[in-house]
């Protein structure tokens, strides 16, 4: 079953351009690699899916249009967001970061911090002071105390540890096979995402120009758009 | 052909109060006068000086203004009026009267029709010594109207002082004076705490429970801040050469016809805009203010009813009057003043001999 | 759409002919006016060098207006007084030339920058907003109680000073000297800011770790254009004093100080024109307004309001449209 | 001067702290949560002391008037909130300087259009008014008491909230990235509107128990409001603990400043000079304390460290 | 042997009870890429700070080209010849690229105190900022905000922004992150020709870049060097297989 359909959505910053015209499937529990080389739209389309920027086009989840809703709307429809660069709360402790926006299922404390021990170990540190790789790892955690069906992970496994990365796609298989969760992953590492991804959409210059799965993508295509 | 008077006052912002009743008083006056030569061109200063010199320059250059009138406030006063009369306009005050105008920096074309600052502190100081008051705590704000306060205060009342505080401008809580207060022995209070000021204290100082007697000028105690104060203000003497129970018949037809008019009591700045523009009307009976001197000559003459009965303006263009001390009373549901007796009779001022034209 | 390049020159250009059509329709009080508006707009043009450039934003402009005012208050006052400003150590004398009295607001107010703004920046943000109002407070306070000035009562200077070879008492001749030095106050504005200083200065706001890490000092750029800002608004400070012939601490209050940034606002935040676009429409509301009822303030705030939810980025973001990028 | 003046007059800096928190704490979660620089506060309480006023005078019930105050600021709160700040929030602190000053000349000119130009009457009930007599036998005002005890309660209960309950973790969350704690699924404009409403109701509180010992009239909120900015600032932007110490410690500095000050003066001075010098001293004496506390800790006593 | 361009002596940093840096001693030799790696939260940007002047160590010694700059600030330690990229970028976003390059070269440059001639005039400083936008590949985006900028390319201004500098030695923070796999690959290339011109003290989490070009990777683990030693010594050491690379790498 489909669960997000975007359909020729195009969007813009202010009066600059970024996405024309993007198609993208996702199904339940499917997991989706969002692939381009870098400013190609693939941060924008996941803003254009959380609703963080207007867009125009036809955006649903669910079988429901999400195209007007607003950005926590769509967040409570259950899309949970790993943004690019982490954007923890910076005045707020682990614990807290964690509490903000949780909703019940079966994502919590506990869970969160059995999947990542170094949060629970850090669980009343500022976030701001938490290095680079416990940030990331308090943005997965929040992400997945709001329990979502979609997660997006924008960039989760940048300026992490090997080991640590390598955590994060177990997880992230682990969530895939476990939970039926789908997820879209925008990542890198060509090895991981091959790994995990059942599909795979690519973008170039703000247009899907390239979808299918990820068994279909042959070296040829790869190094044509993404350029390995 | 008809003449120009200039009226610079607040009208907004919080010492609106002042300035609407000045207004209104002296409109009332020139409404009743029948005269429909007389143009008022009223400008609203905000209470800030700057605006006020602007509105001056405009009455002056633009309006072609013979005669100007209205400011509430000292500094805004000196801000406007030096250089106003310069320009050979007259100027007549309804309520501002510092001392810098009343003695070495007085000129010919200015009138004060109200008082020289310091003249209710002065008669508050007579009414304290002839009470018997010997140990008084005096206050004001820390600035050059508190200052000529105490100073006036001090001019006439010649016992000792059981304390002297300057409090901040504009303060609200005066829990730490009235503390003093409790602590310093004194028999008596004057406080010259104008506005708002003087409501908080009263206020704080009814509920404080202690009972000295307190006295101070008019200006916290006039028609339009009473009704704020309540109980508190009750029994509180007070100076001011005028009062709503003056008795002669300008002053009872004014009461009157005030109250008709604008549905409350006149208070005292409604009293002396009404003044203002009767002397101005009683002037341009026999001149025109075109021959400087004839004008002068007239305004000079004072030859008006005043609503305080006799007036007379002395050497340097400042009132000869009496003034007396009231005391707040409630007539039904209203606060107002009654008159208790003369504090100071046929006061003038202690500028006048600085003052030469 | 208009090019803000355009705009400024015609800004500029009307800011001198309506004046100017004043002084041949006999209307003087319009000519005062306008002094008013040009003097208003200098100060925020100086603040706006402060708060534009190098985001300082400072609630407490009024001293270096206020210290411009009382510059040439003092001055004036002793000359016309005829007693010395000072006699020892050495004779200083009061004076009623306006040069003198220019160079000696500028200078106190280079003087009172440099010290308020080494203690401020060492703060940031909304705490360095509120501690130039803590410095504007107490420069207000005492003046206010500082009795041999006139404290609260201020100072008169019964007529205006003197500029070699211009009769200033000729509102129009005193206007073209505000105008004057207004347009060599923007001219160096637009030269700052595109000048290496005024690169180092827009970074610093914006990443002052990074200006740090190429190795300059984002405090120090900090410092100069606060002083440099507090100068002009000094300047500014005594020509408004000689447009009242007349100072009182009100230049110093909080009001003042937001008034300051209010026409910066107005007009556009970081616009070469914005301050003199808010300050002129300023001036002009106040003036239109104020005739229309008791009430005004009403109209007043309504029409500001609207400007800042209708008008992003100022009257000058209104006219012309998007903000493009510096060339 | 007696220990027992001292005394004294450390209580009434107290409780004028006390009542300067009541002001700065709906401030500061305004300001320090929100981040919006929100002149208007001051109107806010004005218009709580206003409808205590009408209110106290139509049914005489001091308890009445005090709901009726917080509701009015409330009201005006939301409405402000809704109409105007919401579409500020995106845009820097400039704006919203400039639309709250705007905002105060509607309130201020609106209620003088309302209620007319002379102050009105809100006085204390009679089972709070006079003096009670303190262990040590000093004579406090009841009144004052109270006031000490509101704002106590007023400061913890705020405090819990904020740092304690979910939607206060919201609150602050929303404070650094807006659009992220949307992204995660919280209706943050419903959650700020409720917090300018708290504020405002606070405010209106403030004005109403206020207004009963000062004058209730325009304008008297501007003064308050740049009481409560240094108030706000000395103890941290945003921090609850830090609007209480930095009250507590701006009332102690301006009332014993006040009295102490000439009192130095005069050990070298002739008594009204140093009177006089020593008040305009004590006049910008919270300002000095403002200045030396930023310099010293330039995010206020509580604030969070850069 | 040759001298270190820069050296680190017993460096100690805590945070609370926290040692975030615990005795750390490293140099960088000339011409050499010194990569830093270790699990997240081992302190490495804690290391970098100090070296950089941002965080003041509580013990141990800092040396730039032989001269003890532990208590320099930053601003002195940028001039003395350190070229620093930050994790998170930090860019002025509403200026061009361009403006922010020539920043970098104004520092170097050192005299940003002129007022009046037009920055875009002075022709060296414009031909030394071309020239590093040339380098990283941006200078069709010249003229275009940086806020405008994807991720990628703003940590690639970073980069030109160091080298505007002509520093001594260049200390980056994390430069892969963020780069897709083609611009990794692009930036790797890059880096090890920059070498020639100044030594590079490298934190990074992209273990195919710095198998690619260290010569010499050191371990932080904890606020601990455990190993350090050329890039086979450290793939096949089992305390780093534990600590960090795990066994995928
Ligand atoms: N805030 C913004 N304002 C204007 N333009 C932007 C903004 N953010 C991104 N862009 C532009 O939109 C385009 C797409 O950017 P986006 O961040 O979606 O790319 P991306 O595929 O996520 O790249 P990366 O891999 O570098 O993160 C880029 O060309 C970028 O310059
Ligand atoms: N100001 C601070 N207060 C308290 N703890 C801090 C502070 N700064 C950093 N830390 C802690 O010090 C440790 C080292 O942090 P640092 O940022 O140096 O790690 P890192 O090695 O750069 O990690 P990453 O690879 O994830 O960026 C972390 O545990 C972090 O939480
Ligand atoms: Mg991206
Ligand atoms: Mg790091």
């Amino acid at each position: 079953m489909t669960l997000l359909n975007l359909h020729n959505v195009a969007a813009s910053y202010g009066s600059s351009k970024a996405l024309f015209n993007v198609n993208l499937t996702v199904a339940e529990g499917e997991v989706m690699a969002l692939m381009g080389r870098n400013g190609m739209g693939k941060s924008t389309t996941v803003k254009a899916i959380c609703r963080m920027i207007p867009a125009s086009g036809q955006l649903t989840f669910d079988s429901q249009d999400i195209t007007r809703l607003a950005s926590h709307q769509v967040a409570r429809l259950g899309v949970g967001l790993v943004p690019e660069g982490r954007r923890c709360f910076a005045d707020l402790s682990v614990t807290e970061n964690l509490n903000a926006a949780a909703r019940r299922g079966p994502w919590d404390f506990s869970r969160v911090t059995t999947l990542f021990p170094r949060l629970g170990e850090r669980e009343a540190q500022r976030a701001d002071t938490l290095s680079g790789g416990e940030q990331q790892m308090l943005a997965i955690g929040r992400a997945l105390m709001t329990n979502p069906r979609l997660l997006v992970l924008d960039e989760a496994t940048e300026g992490l540890a090997p080991i640590i990365r390598q955590e994060i796609w177990a997880a992230i298989a682990q969530l895939k096979s476990e939970t039926g969760m789908a997820i879209i992953v925008i990542d890198k590492s060509m090895a991981e995402l091959a790994q995990v991804c059942d599909q795979a959409t690519i973008l170039e210059r703000g247009a899907t120009v390239w979808t299918g799965a990820m068994a279909e993508l042959t070296p040829d295509i790869s190094q044509r758009l993404i350029g390995v | 052909e008809g003449i120009k008077v200039g009226m610079i006052t607040t009208l907004s912002g919080g010492g609106a109060g002042l300035g609407i009743d000045v207004r209104d008083g002296f409109m009332l006056a020139i409404a009743q006068s029948g005269r429909n030569d007389i143009e008022v061109v009223i400008e609203d200063d905000q209470r800030k000086p700057d605006i006020a010199v602007q509105l001056a320059d405009k009455l002056i250059q633009s309006e072609k203004v013979d005669v100007m009138t209205g400011i509430i406030w000292s500094n805004l006063a000196m801000a406007v009026i030096p250089s106003s009369v310069a320009q050979g306009k007259f100027y007549l005050s309804p309520n501002a009267g510092p001392s810098v105008l009343a003695g070495k920096g007085c000129h010919q074309n200015y009138f004060n029709v109200a008082w020289q600052n310091d003249n209710l502190h002065e008669a508050a100081g007579a009414y304290a010594k002839g009470a018997g008051y010997t140990n008084s705590f005096i206050m004001a704000p820390n600035y050059p109207a508190g200052h000529d306060a105490l100073t006036g205060y001090k001019r006439m009342y010649e016992g000792e002082l059981a304390g002297e505080i300057f409090t901040k401008l504009g303060q609200t809580d005066y829990a730490s004076e009235i503390a003093q207060i409790r602590a310093s022995g004194a028999d008596s209070v004057f406080f010259f705490l104008p506005g708002g000021m003087g409501i908080s204290f009263l206020k704080q100082y009814a509920d404080s429970g202690i009972e000295l007697p307190v006295v101070g000028p008019a200006f916290s105690f006039d028609q339009g801040i009473l009704q704020a104060v309540g109980d508190a203000a009750l029994g509180v003497v007070n100076t001011s050469q005028w009062n709503k129970d003056i008795d002669n018949p300008t002053n009872a037809a004014f009461v009157e016809t005030f109250q008709a008019e604008y549905d409350r009591l006149p208070s005292l700045y409604a009293s002396q805009g009404f003044d203002t523009a009767n002397l101005l009307i009683s002037a341009l009976e026999t001149a025109s203010p075109d021959d400087a001197d004839a004008f002068r000559a007239a305004l000079e003459a004072a030859d008006f009813d005043s609503t305080r009965g006799d007036f007379a303006f002395g050497s340097n263009h400042h009132p000869v009057q009496d003034i007396y001390a009231r005391e707040v009373i409630k007539e039904g549901d209203v606060y107002t003043n009654k008159i208790i007796g003369v504090a100071l009779e046929d006061h003038s001022d202690a500028y006048a001999a600085d003052c030469s034209f | 759409m208009i090019r803000e390049r355009h705009l400024n020159a015609l800004v500029l250009l009307l800011l001198f002919a309506v004046p100017l059509w004043a002084f041949f329709n006999d209307a003087p009080f319009t000519i005062t006016l306008a002094t008013r508006a040009v003097i208003f707009a200098l100060a925020a043009v100086g603040l706006n060098i402060a708060l534009g450039l190098g985001g300082l934003v400072s609630f407490g402009h009024a001293v270096f207006f206020g210290i411009g005012g009382y510059s040439m208050g003092i001055l004036a006052h002793h000359a016309q007084t005829y007693t010395p400003l000072m006699e020892a150590p050495f004779l200083i004398e009061g004076t009623k030339s306006m040069p003198v009295i220019w160079l000696v607001a500028m200078v106190t107010s280079a003087f009172a920058a440099l010290l308020i703004g080494l203690l401020s920046l060492r703060t940031a943000g909304v705490y360095f907003i509120m501690i130039t109002l803590a410095f504007g407070q107490m420069f207000y306070f005492f003046s206010i109680s500082w009795a041999a000035y006139g404290g609260e009562d201020g100072l008169s200077v019964y007529v205006r000073n003197g500029f070699p070879g211009v009769n200033t008492l000729v509102p129009i001749n005193f206007f073209v000297i505000c105008f004057v030095i207004l347009c060599l106050v923007v001219l160096l504005n637009t030269l700052i800011a595109k000048s290496p200083f005024g690169l180092a200065l827009s970074a610093a706001r914006q990443v002052p770790q990074r200006v740090q890490t190429v190795g300059l000092d984002p405090n120090r750029l900090k410092l100069v254009a606060f002083v440099i800002s507090g100068v002009i608004t000094g300047l500014a400070g005594a020509l408004f004093a000689d447009l009242n012939r007349f100072v009182s601490p009100t230049m110093f209050s909080w009001q003042m100080s937001g008034e300051i940034m209010i026409f910066i606002i107005l007009g556009g935040v970081a616009r070469l024109c914005g301050p003199i676009i808010g300050a002129v429409t300023f001036v002009m509301l106040e003036h239109f307004l104020g005739g229309l009822s008791e009430y005004w303030h009403i109209y007043l705030g309504v029409l500001l309001l609207i400007i800042v939810l209708f008008a992003r980025g100022g009257l000058v973001g209104l006219i012309t449209g998007r903000e493009v990028a510096h060339d | 001067m007696s220990t027992l003046l001292i005394i004294e007059q450390v209580l009434n800096g107290l409780q004028f702290g006390v009542m300067l928190f009541l002001m700065a704490a709906g401030l500061t979660l305004i300001f320090g949560v929100m981040g919006l620089i929100n002149l208007a506060h001051g109107s806010l309480y004005m218009i709580g002391a206003f409808a205590a006023a009408a209110v106290a005078g139509l049914t005489g019930s001091f308890v009445l008037a005090l709901i009726a105050a917080m509701a009015a600021a409330a009201v005006a709160g939301v409405l402000v909130e809704m109409l105007i700040i919401r579409r500020l929030y995106a845009t820097d602190h400039l704006d919203q300087v400039l639309a709250t000053f705007a905002l105060i000349l509607i309130f201020s000119e609106g209620t003088r259009w309302l209620f007319g130009s002379f102050p009105l009457f809100l006085n204390i009930p009679d089972y709070f008014s006079g003096p009670v007599t303190l262990p040590g036998g000093i004579q406090y005002p009841l009144y004052r008491l109270v006031l000490i005890c509101v704002g106590l309660l007023v400061a913890g209960a705020l405090g819990l909230f904020i740092t304690r309950t979910r939607v206060g973790i919201q609150i602050r969350a929303g404070k650094n990235d807006r659009e992220m704690i949307a992204a995660l699924g919280v209706d943050i404009s419903k959650l700020y509107t409720l917090i300018f409403a708290l504020g405002a109701a606070l405010a209106g509180l403030a004005g109403a128990l206020v207004g009963a010992i000062q004058s209730v009239q325009v304008g008297m909120g501007e003064p308050v409001l740049i009481l409560a900015f240094v108030v706000i600032v000395i103890g941290g932007i945003g921090s609850i603990k830090g609007a209480l110490i930095g009250a507590l410690l701006v009332g102690l500095t301006d009332t014993l400043g006040g009295i102490f000050l000439p009192e130095l003066f005069k050990l070298f001075m002739a008594p009204s000079a140093a009177q006089s010098s020593g008040s305009a001293l004590a006049s910008m004496a919270i300002y000095i304390l403002m200045g030396v506390v930023l310099i010293w800790r330039p995010t206020g006593l509580f604030g969070a460290r850069i | 042997m040759t001298d270190p361009i820069l050296a680190t002596h017993d460096l100690q940093k805590s945070f609370g009870a926290l040692k975030a840096t615990d005795g750390v001693s490293i140099d960088l030799l000339p011409g050499e890429i010194h990569a830093v790696i270790g699990p997240n939260g081992a302190g490495k940007s804690t290391l970098i700070a100090q070296i950089c002047g941002g965080l003041t160590p509580d013990a141990g010694r800092i040396d730039l080209l032989g001269q003890n700059v532990t208590h320099t600030n930053t601003r002195k330690r940028a001039k003395a010849g350190i070229g620093r990229t930050f994790q998170i970028s930090a860019l002025a976003m509403e200026d061009t690229v361009l403006q922010n390059v020539l920043l970098g070269a104004l520092g170097a440059s050192g005299s940003p105190w002129r007022f009046f001639r037009p920055i875009l005039s002075d022709t060296t400083l414009r031909d030394k900022a071309t020239e590093a936008l040339t380098r990283v590949g941006l200078q069709d985006y010249a003229a275009t905000l940086t806020s405008e900028l994807s991720h990628g390319q703003r940590r690639q201004l970073e980069v030109a922004v160091a080298l505007t500098l002509k520093p001594k030695a260049f200390v980056m923070d994390e430069p892969m992150a963020g780069l897709g796999a083609e611009g990794s690959k692009l930036l790797t290339g890059f880096l090890d020709a920059l070498r020639s011109e100044a030594p590079i003290l490298l934190v990074e989490h992209d273990m195919d870049a710095v198998f690619a070009l260290a010569d010499r990777i050191s371990v932080l683990v904890y606020g601990k060097i455990i190993e350090t030693g050329t890039v086979d010594q450290i793939r096949s050491s089992q305390a780093v297989r534990e600590a960090y690379l795990g066994d995928g790498a």
